[in-house]
C-alpha cells in the first residue's frame, strides 16, 4: 500500500497541530487517508510535542510504526526522532536555530531549512510560520499538489482577510520552491482518488453524532481529554440549537442533564475518569428514576489526576461500578472514529428506549486523535428511536403509573408538561406510582418486583445489540482480543502477523454492558490461544470477560505507559509469546535512555543529553544497574554518570565528572 | 405580563399524607407551597417541584403536580436541567438547610448567579432532621447536637447574605407558623423572573429543642409592616440579612429585575428545547461535515 | 440449645430500641448471648417497627428463624406477627388499646396487659413507659431475674436521678407482678453462665476498634447506616481524645481524612454508597499519593437512595471500581460484629505497611444489629504496625525520595515537620522524587516503573492476609459460599442443612482485594456444588469469584428485598436446588397479602387489611392474578377487591364494594 | 506572640523550574509566597503547601517545602485535615479561580465559617487556563472565551464579598505585578490566627486578553496609601468588596481576631494529634467496654 508517515516535533505553543492540520486535509482533499497522533504534555507553553501524520491510499488503522519525514522544531526533536526515519526519508528543521546533532539511517535526506531569509520577503511574520515554510518543502518531497493546500489555507484564514491568505500561502510557496531548487522528491507516486473526507476526532464524531441524533442539551466541566466535545459543542450551539452549559462542577453536570433527560431533551455530558467519579452517584439516580441520559467517559492515564494527556484503558473497572446498588445501564466501547459517531446515534437511542444511562467509554487517542471518515458515514438521517412515550393520556385507561409493573419492564413515559400523567419520580425506592416504600410504606414485595422490572431491561437491551463476531481466519493460532479503541491498531496487528505467517484472527468488543456471554463463551470455547490487549496494568477487561465467560485470556500485552499501541510492537510481542518467550519488566536499554533524559531535563541544563550506556552488576544496590553516560548535546563530551536500577528503575546515583 | 387565573389549592392535593412527625413546620410550608402555586396560577401538570434528600425533601411526594425527588444536595442542578430543558414549566425546589446550604451549597450559589427563573424554598430547620439530628451550616454556634456533644464551633451560615452577595434577584424570608404570609411570598417568588430565594423557619420538633416555634414567634416582625423599607437596596437588605437575635425580619429582603439566564439562550429563540423537532436540518448539518474537509 | 427469641413491633418513636436494649443486657449481665435486629423505617415518627431479640446460652449467629414472644404496642404488629408466635409463646400487649383479631397458633398464651392500670400509681407517666410494664410481665413469663433488668435500668438512668430510676424499677415491677398474679411462665430452664459480655453493633465495634489501634480523627457526613460510627465517636471524642469533624459533604469528609492520613495520623471515615460513590474521586488519590486511610461503606438497599433502612450487599462492584486507572487498595469485608473490632485495627495497620487506602465494606444488618461480644476478643493493647516510617534523615544517605523505588514497591514514609525529607506528593504522576512527570518532564520509561512500584504492593499484601478456609466437612454435597457480613447465618443454614441430612460446608470470604486466587481456586476445584448466597440482586460476589479464579457458583440465593437472610429459608432454598427445583420470581401468596397491605395503607384509612387471597385467570391482564379481599380489620367484612399481576406484582385494579 | 525571625527566600527555592507561560501572573505569585514564608519566619519543614488542579495549582511543586497537590477543587479539604492532624505546621493553600470559586466554592464557604488557621491565596485570572481557556466563575460578564463563545451571560463571584458574609477573619486582595506588596499580604495571611484569603489578581497571558497587566495597572490602587482606612469594618470592607470599575482597591480589606477552631477543639488540650501516641489509655478503654455492658 502507498503510504507516508510524517512527524512533527516541536514544543507546546508551536503550532504543530495546525500544520498538521493543514496536510491532512491537503492529503484528504487528494482523496487520501490520513490518521494523526498528537503525543503532548500537560502544559501550555513549552514540552515536548510529538504529531505524527500517515496518510495511505487506502484506509489507516492507526499512526502505525513508521517515520519517514520529519519536521523537527527543535533541538529536542532531531535528537530523538532523527534517527527513527526510515532510508529514503527525510528530516526537515530550521537551519537558522537547529543542528543535527546525531547519525541518522542511511539514504536519510537532511532538509536544512533557512528559515529567516525564507521568510524575508514577507516582513515581521509570527514565528510558527516557519511550520508553513516547512510544510511547503515538505508538500514538494512529497509529492503532494500545491494549489491544494493553498485552498486549504485559503478556508483556514478565510474569516482572517486576504492580506493574511497570501502571506500564508506565499510562505508555504517559499518553502515548496526552495525544496524544488536544493532538493529532489522522495519518489511518492501517488494515485489521487480526489474524494474529499472529512478529517475529524473521535470527539467531534460524537459530537456530531449527538446532533445528527438530536441533542438538545449538553452540560460539561472541562476536563481533557474531553473537553474537545464541550468546545466543539460550543461552538456550534447556535447553529445547532443546542443548549450547551459550563457547570461549576461534574456533579452539577450530571445532575443538570439528568433534569433535562427526565423533562424530555435528549442530554448528554461528557469528561475524563475524575469527573466521571463525582458524576457516580447521579448515574445511580439515573438508573433509579428510568431517565434516559448520555454520559461520555474519555478514559486516560490514572490513577487520580495522573498523566492528563496521555492514553489509558484504565477506567473501565470504575465504569462498570459506578454508583451503588444494582440497576440497569448499558456501556458501550466504540472502536474508532466512524464508531463514534453511530455510538452517540445508538446511544441516545438506546437510553429512551431502554429509559436509562448508557455509559460510552472512549480514550484519549479515539477521542483526540483525528482521521478521515467517509462522509457517507456520518449521514444526517440517522434512525430515531424515542421509545414507549405517553402523549395523551384520559382517565378511561385508568390512572397513569410512571413505572407500571410490565412484563417487559419498560414503563410507558410521560414528560412533565403533560395532562392526566402526572408523577413524582425519586432516588428513593417507589411503587408503580412513585409513591416512596422507603418510609412508612416499605414493603419486601413490592420493592422486590420494581428491582426485578428494572433489570428486565437489561435482558431485552441485550437483544437489540449486535453480538461480538470473530474476524479472520476461524481455524487462527492466535486470537488477539480488545475492546474499544483498539481495534485498528490491533485489526493492523492481525494483519502484519498473517502476512508473516502466524495465522491470527480477532475478538473485539464494543457492548460491555448487557454482555453476550453466551455469544462470548461459544467463541472463546474454540480459540486455541487468546491473547488480551489492552492499555492498562491490570487487565480490567480481561477480568471482566472472564467474569462473564469464565474464560480468561491465555496471555496479556498490557501497556500503561502513556503512548498509544502500535501495530508492529504489538506483532513482535505477539510472536514473542507464542515462542514462550518471558515477559520482562525490567528497564531496557531504550527506557534507561530516557530515565536519564528525565535526569537531564530536570537536574540539568539543556546542553546534555544521555550518551553510552551499559549493564552492570549491582554492587550494593540489590540489583543490576545501567550506568549511563550523560554527555555534551554536541561535542559528547562526559558530563558525568548516571546508575539506574534495572528491575526497580531507580535513580540511585549521579556522579558529575568533575 | 398575563394575567394570573388563581386557581382552588386543592387541585395540588397529594395522595399521600406526609410522613412529617407530628408539629413539624414543613406541615406549614407544604400548605404554602401548594398556596402559592395555586396563587400564581400555575396549572399542577405545569409545575415541577424539585427537591433533594431529607424530612423536607419529602414534600414534592405530597403536592399533585410533576415531582423529582433527587439527590441530597444536587436539587438545585436537576431543577436546573428540568428548566433548561423546557421553559414552560414553572419549577419549584424544595428541600432543607443540609441540602442546600451544607452538601449542596456550590449549586445554591452558582445558581444564583446565572439567575435562572427557579423558586428555591429551603426548610430551614437548623438541623439534620432526617439523619436524626446532627448539626446543619444553620446550627446556632455552641448548640449541642448529635455531631457536636461539646457544642458546636462553627459560625452559622447566613442564607440571605449569600444570595445577595450572590446575584439572586428576589430573596425572601418567611415563617411555616405563618402559612399565608408564607404562600404570598412563594407565589411572589414563582412569579418573579429570575431566581427567587425564600429560606423558611420550619421548626424541627424533635431535633431541634432550641429554634422553636416559641423561639420564633418572639421573635418574629414582618418587613411588609415597615412601609418604608424599600426592598429594592441591597445595602439596607444585607443590614436585614444581618439582622438576627431579639428581633428577627421575615418577608421580602430584596428584589431587584435583571435579565434571566433563559433572556440570553440563544438555542430558545424557538422555544423550549422539548417542543423542537429531534431531526437535525440537513443544510445545517451539511456544513458541519464541510468544515472538517 | 436453649434459647428463645422476643419480638418487639410498633412505631418509630415507640421507644422500642431501648426495651430491647434493656432485655439485651439484662440477658448479657445473666451470662446469656444475644443477637438483635431492627427492622425499621426511614421515618421518624410512626411507620411499622419490627425488632427481633434472640437470647441464648451458647452464641447465637443471627436473628435466627423462631418468634417464642411478642411485644405488640401497635394493632399493625398483632396482626402481622402475632400469627408468627410459635406453640408455648406468648403474645403481650396493650389491652387499654390492642385487641387480637387475627387467629393464633396452638398454645399460645395472649397476655393482655390493663396498662393504664398498671401505671396508674405512678403518677403522669411518659406514654412510652407501656413498653416498661411489658418488658416486666415479659421477664416473668420467660423466668428473668428481676433485680438484674432492675440494676440496668439504674445504670440507664442513673444520669436521670433516682426519682427516675425509682419510676421505671417501679413500673417494671408492676408489669412483673401483674404477670406473675396472671399468668404461668412459659417455662423456660436457663443455666446463667453469669460472664457478662458487652452488646454492641458492628458500628460500634469499629469504632472502639479503631480506638484500641491510635485513631485519632474521623471525619464523617451523616448518612444511614454509617451515622453510627459518627455518634458514638462524637460521644466519646473527648474522652479518646480523637479529633471528631462533621463536614459539609462526603467529597470534604474523604479529603479532609486524606490529609490527615498524610500528616501522619491514623485518620478513618465512614459513610453509605451514595456518600461513598462521592468519595471515589479522593481514594484513587490516597491510592496516587500513598497516604494511609480507612475508608468504612456501610451498604445499604440501593440503588441510589433506595431503601436507606433495609440491608443489602450490592455495592461491591462500587467499592470495587472506586475511582479511575489502576491503584493499590485493600478491601475488607468483616464476617460479624467482633470482627468489626478486628477489622478496624487490621486496616489501621495494612493502610499504613503498605501506604494505600484501605475500604472495609459492611451492611446495615452487621452495623446496625447489637450482639453479645467476648470482652477478650476486644482488648486494649493490639498489634499496632505502622510500616516503614523516616523520623530522621541526615545528608550521608543521599537525598530523601518519598517514592523510591524500592523491590517491594514500599517506600519509606517521612512526615511533613520532618527535616531534610522535604517533598510534594501529587495526584498527577510523579518520580521517585515526586516531581511531576505529567507535564514538561512527561517520560513513559518513569511513568511504567512507577505504575509497577505502586502495583507490587499488592502482591506483598496479599502474603500478609490468611487465605480462605472451607469449613465443615470436607466431602460435603454443597457447599455455600459467602462473603461479608452473612458469615453468621450462612454457618447457622449450614448447621440445619447438616442436622437434616444435607453434608454442607462454607466457603466464606473476608478478603476481597487482594485475593486470593490461587488458593479460592484450588478449593472451588474440588467443591461439588457451590451455592453463592448474597443480598444483591446481580450476584456481585459470584462475578468476582469467577473474575478471579474461573469459577462460578453452581446456584445462587439472592435476596433484595430489604430483610435479612434468615437461617431456615436459605436451608430452605438450598434444598430445593439441591432437589432441583426451578427458582420462580413470580408473587407467591405472602407477597401478594403485603402488596395488598401497601394498597390499604396508601389509598384507605387503617381499618382495613387484606382478607381472602385466591389466585385467577389474568382475563386480559396478560398474566395470572391474585383476587385479594379487602376486609374491614376487625369484622373482616369485604370492602372491596384487589387484582395483583403474579408475574410482574402490578396492581391492575381496585373494586370498591359499592 | 513568638517574635518573627525572617528567614533567607532562598531557603524556599524549589528544585524545578515553573512550567507557567512566560509572563503568567503566577511567577509573581510564586515568589511572593516564597517571600511571605519567609517574612513570616516558618521554617521549610514546617511549611505545608497544599494545592488543586490548574495552572496555579502546580505551584507547590516549585516551593522546597512540604506540599500536597492535590485533587482539583479540593485543596481547601485536604489542608483541614493536614492542620487538624498537625497544628505545629503551617499550612498555606494556593490554586485556582475554578478550583477554589468553581468546583471547590463549598469547602471554601464552609471552611471561612470554621476559622480554621489556614493560610489560602488564590490566583484568580479570570479563567480556566489548564485546560484551555474555558469561562471561570470569576470570568468577566460578556467575556468570549472557549466555552462561551457568545459571551458568558453568568454574573461573577465575589469572592471578597462571599469571604465576608462566611466568616473568614483576615480577607485581603494582592496583585501579582506587585509581589512585594502581595508578599506581604501574605506574610500577614500566615501570621494571622484564623482564616485568611488572598484573593490575587494573577494574569493569564494566553487565555485571558481581557484582564490583562494593562488593564489591572490601569486601576489598582492600595488600600494602604488610604490612611483612613479602617480594615476592622465590615460595612466598609464590604463596601470595598464591591468596588470594581475604573478603581480597584488591592490590600487589606478585612482583618479582625476571633477564637480560632483549633482554641476550641478539646482533642488538641495535649498537643497536635501526630505528636501523640496511638496507644490508647487502658482505664479509658476499660470504661469504654463496660459501658456497654
Ligand atoms: C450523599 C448523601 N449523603 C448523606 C445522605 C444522608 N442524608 C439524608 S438527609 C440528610 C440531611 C438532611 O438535612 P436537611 O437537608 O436539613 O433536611 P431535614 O431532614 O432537616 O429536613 C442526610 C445527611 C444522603 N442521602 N446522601
Ligand atoms: C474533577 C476534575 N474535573 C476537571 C478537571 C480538569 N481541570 C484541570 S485544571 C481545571 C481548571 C483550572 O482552572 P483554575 O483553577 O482557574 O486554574 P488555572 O489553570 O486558571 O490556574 C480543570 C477544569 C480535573 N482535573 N478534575
Ligand atoms: S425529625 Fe424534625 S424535620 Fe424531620 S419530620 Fe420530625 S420534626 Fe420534621
Ligand atoms: S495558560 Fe495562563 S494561567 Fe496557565 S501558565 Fe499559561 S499564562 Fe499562566
Ligand atoms: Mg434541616
Ligand atoms: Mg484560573
Amino acid at each position: 500500500m502507498n503510504e507516508v508517515t510524517v512527524g512533527i516535533g516541536g514544543a507546546a505553543g508551536d503550532g504543530i497541530d495546525k500544520s498538521a492540520d493543514t496536510l491532512a486535509k491537503s492529503a484528504s482533499r487528494s482523496g487520501l487517508h490520513a490518521y494523526g497522533f498528537n503525543s503532548y504534555q500537560s502544559v501550555i507553553r513549552g514540552g515536548h510535542i510529538w504529531l505524527k501524520l500517515r496518510l495511505g491510499e487506502e484506509k489507516v488503522y492507526s499512526q502505525g510504526d513508521h517515520l519517514n519525514a520529519l519536521i523537527a522544531l527543535n533541538q529536542d526533536s532531531i535528537e530523538r526522532h532523527a534517527p527513527e526515519v526510515e532510508p529514503g526519508g527525510a528530516v526537515l528543521f530550521n537551519a537558522d536555530k537547529l543542528r543535527v546533532n546525531i547519525p541518522v539511517q542511511d539514504n536519510v535526506m537532511t532538509v536544512p531549512l533557512p528559515i529567516a531569509q525564507l521568510m524575508k520577503p514577507f516582513g515581521a511574520v509570527p514565528p510558527v510560520m516557519q511550520n508553513t515554510v516547512a510544510l511547503g518543502a515538505l508538500l514538494f518531497l512529497l509529492g503532494m499538489e500545491f494549489d491544494i493546500t493553498a485552498t486549504v489555507l485559503a478556508d483556514t484564514f478565510a474569516h482572517k482577510g486576504k492580506a493574511i491568505i497570501d502571506q500564508n500561502v506565499g510562505v508555504l510557496k517559499a518553502g515548496y520552491e526552495h525544496a524544488r531548487e536544493h532538493f529532489v522528491p522522495l519518489g511518492y507516486q501517488w494515485k489521487f482518488s480526489r474524494k474529499r473526507r472529512p478529517f475529524l476526532t473521535g470527539n467531534e464524531a460524537f459530537s456530531i453524532g449527538a446532533v445528527a441524533a438530536g441533542c438538545r442539551f449538553y452540560s460539561a466541566y472541562p476536563m481533557t481529554p474531553a473537553s474537545g466535545i464541550l468546545t466543539w459543542m460550543a461552538e456550534h450551539s447556535e447553529r445547532c440549537g443546542i443548549v450547551v452549559k459550563q457547570m461549576e462542577d461534574e456533579l452539577a453536570v450530571a445532575n443538570v442533564a439528568i433534569g433535562a433527560g427526565f423533562a424530555g431533551v435528549r442530554a448528554m455530558c461528557a469528561t475524563s475518569g475524575g469527573g466521571f467519579a463525582l458524576m457516580t452517584e447521579a448515574i445511580g439516580l439515573a438508573g433509579m428514576i428510568e431517565a434516559p441520559v448520555v454520559f461520555i467517559e474519555v478514559q486516560r492515564g490514572g490513577p487520580s489526576t495522573g498523566i492528563p494527556t496521555k492514553t489509558e484503558q484504565a477506567d473501565l473497572n470504575q465504569v462498570y461500578g459506578a454508583s451503588q446498588g444494582d440497576f440497569p445501564r448499558i456501556i458501550i466501547a466504540p472502536k474508532d472514529t466512524r464508531d463514534c459517531f453511530d455510538s452517540a446515534v445508538e446511544a441516545f437511542n438506546l437510553a429512551e428506549k431502554y429509559q436509562l444511562p448508557v455509559i460510552i467509554v472512549s480514550d484519549l487517542q479515539l477521542s483526540e486523535h483525528p482521521e478521515t471518515v467517509e462522509p457517507e458515514h456520518m449521514p444526517a438521517t440517522v434512525p430515531i428511536d424515542r421509545g414507549e412515550m405517553v402523549t395523551e393520556w384520559s382517565g378511561e385507561k385508568g390512572e397513569y403509573k410512571r413505572f407500571a409493573f410490565t412484563p417487559s419492564g419498560v414503563s410507558p413515559r410521560a414528560l412533565p408538561g403533560t395532562a392526566n400523567t402526572l408523577h413524582v419520580v425519586a432516588s428513593d425506592e417507589h411503587d408503580e406510582h412513585g409513591i416512596l416504600i422507603s418510609d412508612v410504606f416499605c414493603n419486601a414485595a413490592v420493592r422486590r418486583k420494581i428491582a426485578e422490572k428494572r433489570m428486565k431491561k437489561m435482558d431485552l437491551a441485550l437483544k437489540d445489540l449486535p453480538a461480538p463476531k470473530l474476524e479472520g481466519p476461524a481455524d487462527a493460532e492466535v486470537t488477539l482480543v480488545g475492546w474499544g479503541a483498539t481495534e485498528g491498531v490491533i485489526r493492523e496487528a492481525a494483519q502484519q502477523l498473517n502476512a508473516s505467517g502466524v495465522r491470527t484472527n480477532q475478538l473485539h468488543f464494543k457492548y460491555l454492558l448487557p454482555f453476550h456471554a453466551k455469544e462470548a463463551t461459544e467463541i472463546l470455547k474454540n480459540c486455541k490461544r487468546t491473547i488480551g490487549i489492552e492499555a492498562n496494568a491490570t487487565g480490567q477487561f480481561a477480568r471482566l470477560l472472564r467474569a462473564e465467560t469464565g474464560h480468561g485470556v491465555h496471555d496479556q500485552i498490557l501497556k500503561y505507559d502513556g503512548e498509544p499501541f502500535e501495530p508492529g510492537t504489538i506483532a513482535k510481542q505477539v510472536r514473542g509469546i507464542l515462542k514462550g518467550e518471558k515477559v520482562s519488566l525490567d528497564v531496557n536499554l531504550a527506557e534507561a535512555r530516557e530515565i536519564a533524559y528525565h535526569h537531564v531535563r530536570v537536574y540539568m541544563h539543556e546542553e546534555a543529553r544521555p550518551g553510552k550506556i551499559t549493564k552492570a552488576e549491582g554492587n550494593g544496590f540489590g540489583e543490576p544497574v545501567w550506568q549511563i553516560e550523560i554527555v555534551h548535546r554536541d561535542s559528547g563530551e562526559k558530563q558525568g554518570e548516571l546508575q539506574v536500577g534495572v528491575e526497580t528503575g531507580s535513580t540511585y546515583t549521579w556522579q558529575p565528572v568533575h | 405580563m398575563a394575567t394570573i387565573v388563581e386557581l382552588p389549592v386543592q387541585n395540588f392535593e397529594g395522595i399521600v399524607d406526609p410522613d412529617w412527625c407530628p408539629g413539624c413546620g414543613d406541615f406549614g410550608v407544604l400548605k404554602a407551597v401548594k398556596t402559592g402555586a395555586a396563587k400564581a396560577g400555575v396549572l399542577p401538570k405545569d409545575l415541577v417541584v424539585v427537591s433533594g434528600i431529607g424530612c423536607s425533601s419529602n414534600l414534592p411526594g405530597y403536592v399533585h403536580s410533576y415531582g423529582f425527588h433527587s439527590l441530597h444536595g444536587r436539587a438545585v442542578a436537576v431543577a436546573t436541567g428540568i428548566r433548561l430543558a423546557n421553559t414552560d414549566l414553572k419549577v419549584v425546589i424544595t428541600g432543607g438547610d443540609g441540602d442546600g446550604y451544607g452538601i449542596g451549597i456550590g449549586h445554591f450559589i452558582h445558581a444564583m448567579r446565572r439567575n435562572l427563573d427557579l423558586t428555591y424554598v429551603v426548610m430551614d430547620n437548623q438541623i439534620y432532621g432526617l439523619t436524626t439530628g446532627q448539626a446543619s451550616p444553620t446550627t446556632t454556634k455552641e448548640a449541642r447536637t448529635k455531631s457536636t456533644p461539646n457544642g458546636n464551633v462553627e459560625l452559622p451560615i447566613n442564607p440571605l447574605a449569600l444570595a445577595l452577595v450572590s446575584g439572586a434577584t428576589y430573596i425572601a424570608r418567611g415563617y411555616s407558623g405563618e402559612p399565608n404570609h408564607l404562600s404570598d411570598l412563594i407565589s411572589a417568588g414563582i412569579q418573579h423572573k429570575g431566581f427567587a430565594l425564600i429560606d423558611v423557619f420550619s421548626p424541627c420538633v424533635t431535633y431541634n429543642k432550641l429554634n422553636t416555634y416559641a423561639f420564633f414567634k418572639k421573635r418574629i416582625y414582618k418587613l411588609e409592616d415597615d412601609k418604608t423599607y424599600d426592598s429594592n437596596n441591597a445595602k439596607t437588605a444585607m443590614e436585614k440579612a444581618d439582622e438576627w437575635g431579639d428581633r428577627i425580619p421575615i418577608g421580602v429582603v430584596y428584589k431587584n429585575l435583571q435579565p434571566t439566564y433563559e433572556d440570553s439562550e440563544v438555542a430558545f429563540k424557538n422555544g423550549p428545547l422539548t417542543k423542537q423537532s429531534v431531526n437535525v436540518d440537513k443544510n445545517v448539518f451539511g456544513g458541519l461535515i464541510e468544515e472538517m474537509m
